[in-house]
């Protein structure tokens, strides 16, 4: 049986090691903070802030305090706060160990397309070009395949690229993949997924 | 040197003119130089290009001069909360620079530091690159982005001291600092000024040479995304 | 991630190692990572080349590296204080790159943020800009300078926290904050090591993200110009 | 009679208005501050200050508060201190209105070279190339000629350069000097000193 949303972050939250500096972006990837354990992971909101801490309780919201999906959130112990610049300095300058991101689509070469859909409303990119471009290792987590079956996993990109040969990994309902030479080669198949089923559902290489 | 003065209006009286181009500091509704852009709105000010990371929304923040029509052109990174701002954009009344929110925060800063161009991996092999400079580092390529020179600045700070020098709360600091720097004049908004000694000097976010004149003010401070989690859950 | 070793050599362990790059934080005396270039002094690692402003003076800081000939290369803006400097420069076993002091420590930044190379205003028409490629923007010009990559940052803050949260005090922390930045690995030395959460989140100079390994230790600080008035001027 | 160390200084003072951020060299331009008489000028260290105070109290130095000349000093009210990055983006930046300096020669052009003697120790540049490129506007203020009494002020520079074409106003024991259109114009003589004084002392063109 394919992964659910919360099997694939908690899947993604095995990427993650004692330590790291993480970026995580909206969606599934949010809920990987859930599955970290005791690990000692530092949660980077590219808004200004390391070591970002779950939603406040009712009634203490702070509008100085939001992440970078503008919700409301709280401080922790190691917490510290900065400028953009300085924020996106640490991102670029390859300080942030992992980035755990969605995606529109992949192409089997690692390029990465989530943020534009041409002839739909654009809403920009934010800070996603630059943490595809900076961190040490891009982990996308992401259905398989979208709503008609067809495959996000691809030969290459159809849609306006977020940034070029940025992949190293792809986790999806049906398994792991890495990006390689020469193709997306399988790490591994969620439960009751056959290699078959894998092939079936991509239209990259699978090496 | 007198920087404080007695309402936004008055601390913008002579910097603003049509055309201009304004370097606003907030992320979304957060930290966001409120009572600055109620004065830009009253003094009806046209044809204005902003850098700002987001453009408000309908109601609020840089929202309400897209409501006026006073903006002219933006350079953003993501403006997905304000349905007038697609409209207009879609109709062909607004520009839109689109740059990647990194990219945005180190050209301010850029502009600032004197610098009129740096190198960036960010948006190598995508639509940012197109008609930009490209040159290789190291076997990487890398992409050229200018400075930001913007005529004035608009900022938020949580505490002012007379001198100018400003301190910033949680992430409400966010492109505050560096759309200061890159501005000839800052003009910022805090909701308290202490007297010169009060802050720490070890502390400063901001020193008071980036900083012209200064007006203290009451804040909305609206929120955006309330998002919470419930007692039980502790 | 236990982020605190007990002792300067158990803080290196592993890092050094001969014709190295290592990027120090200090200005003069003042704020340099004393106990770490004993260290290194100890390890005995030789044919480094060093990014410091300054080089020390004979017998202490940097200084102390140059008396066990470890040091072949040193990129700094001012080395005057220094005899020892000065004969192994001049007899050729030294080798030398002056930058501007502004260009250095925006070089670090740089490095630390990812970005190759910057125009910058400074050294333009001076043996400065010799062999450096130039680039005309809105009718000056500029030249390339290129970011600084470190295999290692050593640096000195006044208190950390175990996170490596670091806070500087006063002007001792000049360097320290961009060298930190542009090492592969960074070793912070520090005159307390205080629990997280006892540091104003809001006022941390470096995020621990930038420092690797932490070591607390008692500091000379020593005075390079001890210059007073007497109370009769008061 | 020409202006002594003081007077130069008490002129260069003159230069300075309210509300400005001035960086001040060693020598000469270290003594203007004692002449700021009640103006609001804020003092830059270029190692990371603004709002630099006097020497301390014997008995009250401290070993991490001292300016660009290494000396001991003292903080003040206004008060803020930041790292060297930060420090030179200002003066790169133009933020800092002046810098008064000395200088070895200048040029009617407005070269100047006050770092290095080829074939003597040289000792650095340090922050000096970044003030002269970025601040606002640079005053020299110097003796008008060297030891053996050649003119320091020259058609063109002998010395390797500081800055090329960046001296605004040159302040020395004979007068004042703006780097003007084809040579420098004078703008004021000191007590006592004649037109054909200043001819006979200088090199450069005067217009």
């Amino acid at each position: 049986m394919p992964w659910d949303r919360n099997q694939m972050a908690e899947r993604a939250a095995q990427e993650l090691e004692d330590g790291m500096y993480v970026n995580l972006g909206i969606g599934i990837p949010t809920l990987v903070a859930n599955y970290v354990g005791d690990k000692d992971i530092t949660l980077q909101s590219e808004n200004g802030m390391l070591g970002m801490g779950p939603f406040p309780y009712e009634g203490e919201e702070d509008p100085d305090l939001i992440n970078a999906g503008k919700q409301t959130i709280t401080e922790l112990a190691r917490t510290s706060y900065f400028d953009s610049a300085q924020s996106f300095g640490m991102i670029r300058g390859g300080k942030i160990a992992a980035a755990i991101l969605g995606a529109m689509e992949v192409a089997e070469n690692g390029d990465l397309a989530n943020w534009m859909i041409p002839g739909k409303l654009v809403k920009g990119m934010g800070g996603a070009m630059d943490l595809v471009a900076g961190v040490g290792r891009v982990i996308v987590v992401m259905d398989h395949t979208n709503k008609k079956g067809e495959s996000k996993i691809l030969k290459s990109c159809t849609l306006p690229l977020t940034g070029k040969g940025v992949v190293d990994r792809i986790i999806t309902n049906l398994g792991v993949l890495d990006v390689a030479h020469k193709g997306l080669h399988v790490v591994e198949l969620a439960p009751g997924v056959t290699r078959a089923d894998l092939e079936a559902a991509t239209e990259a290489t699978l090496v | 040197m007198k920087k404080v003065y007695g309402s936004a209006s008055e601390a913008l009286d002579g910097l603003l003119f049509d055309g201009m181009f304004i370097a606003a500091g907030g992320f979304g509704l957060c930290g966001i130089p409120e009572l600055l852009i109620d004065a830009i709105k009253d003094a009806g000010t046209k044809d204005i290009t902003i850098a700002s990371n987001n453009c408000g929304v309908d109601d609020f923040g840089l929202g309400v001069l897209l409501q006026t029509k006073q903006i002219k052109k933006m350079l953003s990174s993501y403006v997905g909360e304000n349905a007038e701002f697609m409209r207009q954009y879609l109709s062909g009344e607004l520009e839109l620079e689109f740059n990647p929110q990194g990219t945005l925060a180190e050209r301010m800063r850029a502009g600032g530091c004197g610098i009129p161009g740096f190198y960036t991996k960010t948006g190598v092999g995508t639509v940012i690159a197109e008609g930009k400079e490209s040159k290789m580092f190291n076997g990487e390529e890398f992409i050229l982005e200018e400075g930001i020179f913007a005529d004035l600045s608009i900022v938020k700070a949580w505490k002012a001291d007379d001198t100018g020098n400003l301190i910033f709360r949680k992430t409400a600091r966010n492109f505050n600092p560096p759309a200061a720097m890159c501005g000839k004049v800052c003009v910022a908004e805090v909701e308290e000024i202490v007297p010169r000694g009060s802050l720490d000097p070890d502390c400063i976010h901001l020193p008071g040479i980036y900083v012209h004149r200064l007006v203290q003010g009451a804040h909305e401070k609206r929120i955006e995304q309330r998002t919470v989690r419930t007692r039980e859950e502790a």
